[in-house]
């Protein structure tokens, strides 16, 4: 067990040390007054150190070894951005300087914004939202904008989701104000084309659709389902979160998508720090311009770069200030690291990709029986079914084998699903131990299926009773009153999904 | 500069293995009409050396705090960084891991993030907090979401006190959430009780900050029990730095306590990523939106930290969720923890009460040079409104051809303060500098 | 086993990305030119970041825990310090500069010395040794030429040195071409001053001590040594790297030195980077301030600084430029962040050495009964006696609790010897820890001996086979003829010194 | 700022565990005659923002190469510094380590050594490297020291093309080790191996440099015969940067390379720390000076590191030792291995390659500005002499006016040079920016 930093705090103990003058201090009037301290920790710096050294210790980042988390695309985060972003004139820069006291700034925003629109192929770009789900909803806002703006908002109230979809999508649509539409998969991993034209009309805004989907497939009615919505006039999001796969290969726009957001830390290696920071851009088409949110960023007539707020239909501010800045400065960088050779990129990701497939398909259940994009998904089904042995057992024990487990129980629409993405950043020699670890834990679960259950037997910790963690709901060190939860009966190990 | 790790040799290995004879192959299943023809229409590539080299010559074209003198806040501050917050977060243990979804391999992250909560819950006073929103900005639409379903009202108050920024948000989200937002005007710099109270009526909740966006320290216990009064929530948007010195939300009335972290562990870096944080009252526990982790054991009864409550979450919840938010701000919440850990309550301390007192300082100086306080009543906290007696933008303009940067000009967001001027005053200014600020606004002044 | 970074990499990998030009290539003249490539690495950025974190996880630091590596003075490094040295300033000053161009490095250095002068009490102070041992080697070259300048160099040979030495004092005295004489260390640890009478004459050049000594003792007789050694016309060596004793306490100048050096990396902090970089600047008398290395960092009457090569009876240069700067600049900023506080750093050390002694002196022997300065010596003698557990054995059994070992077998004059010093920034608990440990390894040796002989058994390796090792002497990978030495037979584990 | 521990509860507890009432009384044993009184007079202590403050403002007294452009080399070279280097030598566990004395504790340092230990080798074309020498000219001396030892003999020979740093080092080291050191001088730029040969009769070892002080390449296989007829050792003073498109001095007969490693993954730091290499066929294992990294194995047979062969060392062999040092220079061989491991062989080739193209089109371009090479019948590798048609020191004065810093006044070192400029040329150089210095010098120049 590692201490809480507060349990090592030590009254009177501090690591800092702060500027003091010799001036006359101000009374904050009474009731306005901090009455007792927060309890923040109490250490010298020898021991912050100390602390989260240990800690780091404790987790596992692309920097410890193989990362197949499906989704989330975890590629090597080059440090050379870690430098970028460091620099003084990147790191030290106010939001609100003048625009002639952050001319560099604001053109690698603009860069950054012509780049998107180029690989997006979509002409209209804000780089304001903060994620992908903000992104999301910022794109169904525009959704909204558009409509009301021709005045159909209160006759387009639905958007269209197939059942792979990410649970950002379907939560989106409810902060949006619009209601959900569920469309279905077809035996090839496809958007159910039947099912959907029965759903589309008059009623729908529009569709949120991932493509390559959470399956890792392209889908091949592309072209049938563009029509079908644009016919209806209604709008195409693009959910770009797997646009690793398709980088100069397929463009969201060329595909008839009228508003795509990209996942900065996805294609373009923000580092994700444990669970974020991210930036979800958004690339639309020039009818939803004008919609987009405030300030943008331009080029001057007079070559200079500046913020507009002169754009009455804007739907407004999503967030603070120009978006996350130091998220561009690392993405903008990994960007011109390959130039035109994004397309190589992706093609080293899906390639990657199928070569894994091409070496776990005898071990596992293939769902879709393709070629995959840039990750795909197995089932555990039959090694559920014979030997008891679950897709979270599997992830479990690949922990014992040195790897961070795949996606698991997600997509939805596959039972028992784990989902691989390996990115085109590792070495073939990686997904050969990745291969051979995988099909270990297939004849582990014939012959000795208590390791696999009982794994991981090599982490800090055994596998953690969720449930009781969601019962007592201990969100916060007590302090003198912190329970302790070891002396409480154990609850039974939900299966969790990613 | 590429950072590809496949070898041609690799390369023909793998197809073979595959079962295709090349990449193209792989692609078969995107229809021809969508395939995009060529090259990408972008810039060569650059080596290493050059990348920096370019990014350099970009980066010094930007006016930045170490090499201008400068007293903007208004949301953003110029806060002293510790040293020790780089060390921690460029371990690549936290750098380059992702949401703790598998507890046994994020126990690092797990358990920092409880700690960040608590740290959030110790300076709002609250129950409850999430592994971090956003922004300060995307968080006060959060407080309206709970607000509303907490409350089943669909009218949100807003003080015009509140950032402009936040308030522009909220107002952004507004229609999809199906909230009616009303402002409630500032009488001389803060916002009158009576009048919030009035306007709270049959609300959802009141957000006002505190200290507001002017630098004025709010009657805060007043316009929570206004909130209260109402049966609407109370919302108080908070400066993390000043929570030394001034008392947490929780104390006084407050169901939700949100705010901008920037100034805990953050630098400026042209506004983000930064951090929002969110902390609530129990009652509203499983209405949080986001991450939130939980302290529990192993079978061996290990203590133990995963990810919990997640029936709130997206992935699981979907269309019924507390929010979409996915991708959080971890590795800038993380950052505000080893900051607060570096301040430790005496720090923390400190750093309010000399940012008040040069704050004070800096108002006689300026007061002296002729930039009379806009809200002479009102104590300050770090920051504060004065009338430079013409167009502050020119002021500004003006004060920066000498070298300093003198603050927000507020008729930005304000109608009638064209001539006004928010000045921020942080520990890293010193009494030196900010005579400095003194003697350029004597001479660009009015 | 971690694989060799050699072992990882595959024909045609690479990390590096260089600027190319279309210019015209210039030819090597044959038999100039490179024939065959090195075999240096050849991995990508992601496995090249992985293999050096993977590696630094099987490495412990002092930001890993307690390492109270005797004479070493592994104190926290804070964090700051690396901050500075990374501004650009500094960094990418380069050395050859023009003075006008280099103002501010100059007025560090010149600072620093200025310090260091206050702080050791002698008044001349060069920067430029590259650690302590160079220190020693450039203080005798002056001993040399101070009496050559004398005409008293073909008569004074000889260095007195006590037996409690650290090995580079002797080393040092045979690199300068002078001869060695000892001296005995009498019952109180103090030096045999009978047996130093004895020694000194007018063959004598001088006197290599550390005060406090390796022992940890201060010599309680250092008035009646300087009157000894001055007596007879013969310098006196302070071993600067015990100074974090007595900071503020005692000047080695007022003891009655001529010359000392200051280890940088112990007392005032430089990271020790798993063996280097390290900065030795010496302090002199004003006797011997003309034989200070070249160039001398200078404030000029104008109130610029610069670099005085006029100085004509100097001994020389003894590294490139003007010493380790980097080093300087950590050093300056610990400094300045304890101004005259830096009483209170010695005190702290002197504090936390003598409250780990009153806990463990009844677990171990103590050879000299008295209070210590910043470190002591135990002995495990009885229990090596009475259970067979020698210092090696408690050393290594250390290791499972957790903490770095102490030094061990050093200094010579005591068997079994553990020197131990805590350093400053230490907190209580982990004072507390390491006693409870060590105590526990007292009762372990009664009890379990095995276990103690048979450790560590948690650490990535178990003892390795020294002697293997020299008698092999693979001291590079040999590719594909690299030898397997898992196949050659054992040999036993010798002691080791430290 | 402090960064003491101690609160003052636990000093009370220790001093009573100790049996004493104050910390004055643990320093009883100091005579009284030799403690200092009062206050050391240095300045009050800063704290941690202050102390930045200060540091950047001396650190922006300081003209560097990334706001300068410099043609500086002369020994220490803006070579380009990858990122991974800053990210590999943070990390704490080998920043705060010291010597691996405890292999069980330090196999990660280790290693890291015997990798580095092969680079070199590797690079040099010898059999054993040690851990590092502090610098380039240090390890000048030690491979003398070796040489005498090895030889018997008791005469050093130099080429006066050899860095003069190094050669006054090793004057310096010469009394102490009974040297007596004899210089050769060049020949329109390099050395005469007739002369060389003269010069080494009896002679313990013969030092050069390639490429040589001036840039030029020396016909090294020429010289180290000359050293070999002799019976003394060739030693060859090499840079790493140049060893993809030069031949290994192990390859042309020396017993010893030396070299100084900044090059090679350490930044320019106004000269320091850097790291000093050397090197040595098998033979001279045993006179190596410092620490030596060997494989072994554990009792299970598992592989692992650990000091070794020491046995030549001080704290072993005390005045009989190889050499006095103690601490070294690891740190920064170890960015030295980071640097090389992502370079590789293909990227040592290209550094190489374009150096020498660029320094190639400086020449020329230089040439046509007035400014004619100095040794024109030479090959040169990334550095070059021209002369100026006037004092250099002059011309490098006007030409930083102009915001150029064109190089190394060789006048400082040289009799009868002193219109003459060094001229370094790093891969971070760009056309754009060698046509500037060549307009510069045609501005400033005779
Ligand atoms: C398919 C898909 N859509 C949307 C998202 C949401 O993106 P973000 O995490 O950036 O908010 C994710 C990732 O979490 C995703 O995998
Ligand atoms: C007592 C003593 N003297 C001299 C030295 C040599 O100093 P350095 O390692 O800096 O060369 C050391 C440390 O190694 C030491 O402990």
């Amino acid at each position: 067990m590692t201490k809480l930093i507060y349990e090592r705090s030590s009254p009177g103990r501090r690591a800092s040390s702060l500027p003091r003058h010799d001036l006359l201090a101000v009374d904050v009037p009474g009731e306005l007054a901090r009455e007792r301290p927060p309890r923040l920790p109490e250490v010298a710096e020898p021991e912050l150190v100390r602390h989260f050294t240990e800690l780091s210790t404790r987790n596992f980042g692309i920097d410890t070894g193989f990362y197949p988390l499906g989704s989330c695309t975890m590629k090597h985060n080059p440090r050379v951005n870690e430098r970028a972003v460091g620099i003084p004139g990147f790191r030290d820069l106010h939001p609100l300087q003048e625009e002639e006291g952050a001319q560099g700034a604001l053109e690698l925003m603009w860069r950054l914004q012509e780049i998107l629109a180029e690989v997006s192929g979509l002409p209209g770009v804000s780089l304001q939202p903060a994620a992908g789900s903000q992104g999301e909803l910022t794109g169904l806002m525009l959704f909204r904008a558009y409509f009301a703006d021709r005045g159909e908002l209160e006759q387009r109230r639905e958007i269209v989701i197939p059942d792979t979809a990410h649970g950002t999508n379907p939560a989106s649509v409810t902060m949006a104000g619009f209601e959900l539409v569920g469309v279905q998969t077809d035996p090839r991993g496809n958007v159910d084309v039947d099912d959907l034209r029965g759903k589309v009309g008059a009623q729908t805004a529009g569709l949120m659709l991932t493509n390559p989907s959470t399956l890792g497939l392209f889908d091949e009615n592309i072209e049938e389902i563009e029509r079908i919505f644009h016919g209806a006039g209604a709008l195409m999001y693009y959910d770009g979160a797997n646009l690793n796969a398709v980088c100069g290969i397929s463009r969201p726009g060329d595909m008839g998508f009228d508003v795509v957001h990209i996942n900065l830390h996805k294609t373009f290696s923000q580092p994700h720090g444990g669970g974020g920071p991210g930036g979800g851009p958004i690339a639309v088409a020039a009818a939803l311009e004008p919609f987009l949110p405030l300030p943008a960023v331009v080029r001057r007539d007079d070559g200079s770069f500046g913020l507009d707020f002169d754009r009455p239909k804007s739907i407004g501010k999503v967030r603070g200030f120009t978006g996350p800045f130091g998220v561009f400065v690392r993405s903008y960088a990994y960007i011109r690291a390959y130039g035109p050779g994004l397309r190589e990129m992706s093609e080293a990701a899906v390639l990657n990709a199928n070569y894994l497939l091409a070496r776990l398909r005898d071990g596992y259940d293939l769902p879709f029986d393709r070629l995959c994009m840039h990750e795909f998904v197995l089932s555990a089904r039959t090694l559920k079914k014979e030997h008891g042995v679950s897709a979270l057992d599997v992830a479990k024990r690949l922990m014992d084998y040195g790897f961070h487990p795949p996606t698991i129980y997600f997509p939805l629409v596959v039972p028992e699903a784990l989902m691989i993405e390996p990115t085109e950043t590792e070495p073939k020699e990686r997904l050969d131990e990745f291969c051979e670890a995988m099909l270990a834990i297939v004849r582990e679960a014939a012959e000795d299926p208590d390791v696999v259950h009982g794994a991981p037997h090599t982490r800090p910790v055994g596998r953690l009773d969720e449930v009781k963690a969601a019962r007592r709901a201990v969100v916060r060190y007590g302090f003198e009153e912190h329970p302790d939860l070891a002396d409480e009966p154990a609850a039974a190990v939900a299966p969790q999904g990613a | 500069m590429s950072h590809l790790s496949l070898t041609d040799a690799d390369r023909e290995e793998m197809l073979a293995a595959i079962g295709v004879s090349s990449i193209e192959e792989l692609f078969a299943d995107i229809p021809e009409g969508v395939r995009f023809q060529g090259r990408l229409d972008l810039e060569p590539a650059l080596s290493e050396p050059e990348l920096v080299a370019h990014l350099e010559e970009l980066a010094a074209r930007n006016a930045h705090t170490a090499g201008e003198l400068s007293f903007l806040g208004a949301g953003v501050y110029d806060h002293y960084v510790p040293a020790v917050v780089d060390a921690v977060l460029q371990r690549g243990e936290f750098l380059t891991a992702y949401t703790p979804y598998q507890p046994e391999m994020s126990q690092g992250v797990l358990q920092t993030i409880f700690e960040y909560q608590t740290a959030i819950c110790e300076l709002t006073g609250m129950d409850v907090s999430n592994a971090s929103g956003y922004d300060g900005t995307t968080v006060a639409a959060d407080a309206c979401f709970i607000a509303k379903h907490a409350t089943g009202r669909s009218k949100v108050v807003l003080a015009e006190t509140l950032n402009p920024q936040v308030r522009q948000v909220v107002k952004t989200y507004a229609p999809g959430f199906g909230l009616e937002v009303v402002e409630v005007p500032h009488r001389g710099g803060t916002t009158d009780p009576d009048e919030l109270a009035a306007a709270v009526e049959d609300a959802a909740c009141a957000i006002f900050q505190q200290p507001n966006f002017f630098g004025c320290l709010e009657p805060a216990p007043d316009l929570a029990a206004a909130a209260n009064d109402a049966d609407a929530l109370a919302v108080a948007h908070v400066d993390p730095v000043s929570l030394g010195v001034l008392e947490a939300p929780g104390n006084y009335g407050c169901a939700i306590a949100i705010g901008e972290g920037q100034g805990a562990g953050n630098f400026q870096s042209f506004g983000g990523p930064h951090y929002g944080f969110i902390a609530a009252r129990s009652d509203y526990t499983r209405r949080m939106p986001g991450r939130i982790v939980g302290e529990t054991t192993d079978a061996a009864g290990k203590r133990g930290y995963v990810l919990t409550l997640q029936t709130r979450e997206q992935h699981i919840r979907r269309e019924k969720a507390t929010s979409n938010i996915t991708t959080n701000q971890t590795l800038l919440a993380l950052a505000g923890l080893v900051h607060l850990s570096w301040l430790g309550p005496q720090g923390l301390k400190e750093v309010g009460e000399t940012c008040m007192a040069l704050a004070e300082h800096a108002k006689g100086l300026l007061a002296a040079a002729g930039a009379e306080p806009l809200f002479p009543d009102r104590t300050t906290f770090k920051e504060f409104a004065v009338r430079v007696g013409r167009n502050a933008r020119e002021v500004v303009r003006e004060a920066r051809a000498r070298g300093v940067h003198p603050g927000y000009a507020l008729g930005r967001d304000y109608e009638g303060l064209d001539d006004a001027l928010l000045v921020a005053v942080t520990e890293k200014r010193t009494p030196a500098e900010i005579r400095r600020l003194a003697e350029v606004l004597a001479e660009v002044g009015s």
